[in-house]
């Protein structure tokens, strides 16, 4: 039988032994896999030279000489039983979903058969997303800070300490004068300070300073290890 | 063909096409399949869809589906979806709407606490609040006031009718 | 809005929206306008429009419309679009929509062949197949699913309408 394939028509080794097996005329199921192997070899020699032939092609030719040297032998048949049943059994597989494909895009398709309707949108549909907070909860919220003031007055002495306003400032006075260079936080605490609350209020109120500016994206902030100083730069 | 057939085909075609059908275009595909009368499968159809969400239209000899006008209210779709304000943002808004015009620097004093560029952000971003001139303080600080969304959500006719701290106290106690 | 009015509405938003709609989505946009039940108004345009050119079709519970299927014969575009997938694709789509869900190796299996990424691409800009989680074996690979506009495009109301080929009955993967 002459059978002069091309390589290009086919989607793979399986596709080859499809078109193959075809040829027999019988049941796939009851196909002759020695007869199979010989018109693959002979198949894939004549298409040696072909780009085409990849490895997959090469991986199933071995499968088959493999089988066919155990074919020939009548008392190694039942040692490749399985392989051989095996093969069948993807080659059954590999038609019926061939057919399924086919049959697949024999369906009435949408652009052909029926269409999809949609006419101009003529809504405006936007996505917002809402806070769940009444009224009350922003009265209460607003009464509730000036409760925990009230209480925080209270609890303050005198209200000499330094805050973050304070902080802010001396930031702004030390970069006007030193504003290239990595800079030490803590050097540029006000000098004089014998109240041991204000001096602490006062290393407080620059280092949140120093941080509300960081999170501002105004400077950089960097300490190397615990108890190193505290470095800053502006950005 | 039939006649009911007829007028689903005009149908389906009218609805599916890329560009409004002429009378023309319609005829000629109708054709293949008999001898019907386009004017009244037309007048038909208008009829059907008169009290419906859409319309079929006539304009300039081309027909085309488009959305009902009796509807042109409700066209503006908003989906809302809630979530929960941090209490940075509460508390931000609240100091807003009892203190504005605010600047950044008054609110953290009032607070106590920095406010973060992300907490105004997210209340601009719901439109409840917006900045509002400078203050003709040292480094003229933006002030923050109320946006008109913030009445709209709390269902207030004006800032006014912020109820006062006090007055709501009373109600609760 | 009344009852009609928001039939009308949610008959205009089927309509005109870029993507079927599931009933979550319309119960939030009609939300805004009063308490409307939304199942009977669906229920509602369906038999409206049982013997039209259109019909209201329900697919893994989202809405959409499309031309009747009794219009096969007549809406039949003549320049078939052929569509450039090529054999590859197709094959692989077969094995995806009858095995699903299928992992690459278990396709280059029955195949024969590797899998190209570009044909899997191909399927998936199409949003015939999705990613649908991992198998639970050794390199925890992604299995594939056939997705809605797969059913969509081939009108088929489940995949248990795909066509029937004998011989598969007797695979197990």
């Amino acid at each position: 039988m002459q059978l002069n394939l091309n390589i290009s028509g086919f989607e793979g080794p399986l596709d080859v032994l499809l078109d193959l097996s075809r040829k027999q005329k019988v049941d796939i199921k009851k196909i002759s896999i020695l007869e199979l192997a010989n018109q693959y070899l002979k198949f894939i020699d004549e298409n040696l030279e072909n780009l085409k032939l990849t490895a997959d092609y090469l991986v199933m030719a071995s499968l088959l000489a493999f089988l066919k040297s155990k074919l020939l032998i009548p008392d190694e048949k039942e040692e490749v039983e399985e392989i051989q049943e095996d093969l069948t059994m993807r080659l059954v597989h590999y038609n019926a979903i061939k057919k399924l494909s086919r049959e697949i895009f024999e369906l009435p398709q949408e652009g052909e058969d029926f269409f999809n309707i949609k006419i101009k949108n003529e809504f405006v549909i936007s996505n917002r997303i809402v806070p769940k907070i009444s009224l009350q909860d922003l009265i209460l919220q607003y009464s509730e800070i000036f409760k925990k003031k009230k209480s925080i007055k209270m609890l303050a002495e005198e209200n000499d300490l330094f805050n973050l306003e304070d902080g802010v400032k001396w930031l702004e006075e030390i970069y006007k004068i030193k504003e290239k260079y990595w800079l030490s936080l803590f050097t540029y605490l006000p000098k004089n300070i014998l109240n041991e609350r204000k001096k602490r209020s006062a290393i407080i109120s620059l280092l949140q300073a120093s941080l509300s500016k960081v999170n501002k994206g105004e400077i950089l902030i960097n300490q190397k290890y615990h108890f190193q100083p505290i470095m800053i730069k502006l950005k | 063909m039939n006649e009911v057939q007829a007028k689903c085909f005009i149908e389906a075609l009218i609805f599916s096409a890329e560009e409004p059908l002429t009378k023309e275009s319609m005829k000629k595909m109708l054709n293949d399949y008999g001898n019907f009368d386009l004017d009244s499968i037309l007048e038909d159809l208008k009829k059907d869809y008169d009290d419906r969400g859409i319309i079929l239209v006539e304009l300039e000899k081309k027909y085309f589906f488009r959305t009902s006008s009796r509807l042109y209210d409700y066209l503006r779709v908003e989906t809302k979806k809630t979530r929960n304000l941090s209490n940075a943002a509460m508390e931000t808004l609240a100091i807003i709407s009892y203190h504005q015009p605010v600047t950044r620097a008054e609110i953290e004093k009032i607070r106590g606490k920095p406010v973060f560029r992300g907490t105004l952000d997210s209340l601009l971003q719901l439109k409840w609040i917006k900045p509002s001139g400078r203050r003709e303080t040292p480094g003229r600080p933006v002030t923050w006031v109320t946006d008109l969304e913030f009445l709209r959500h709390f269902g207030l006719k004006s800032i006014k009718d912020l109820p006062k701290v006090d007055e709501l106290e009373s109600i609760i106690l």
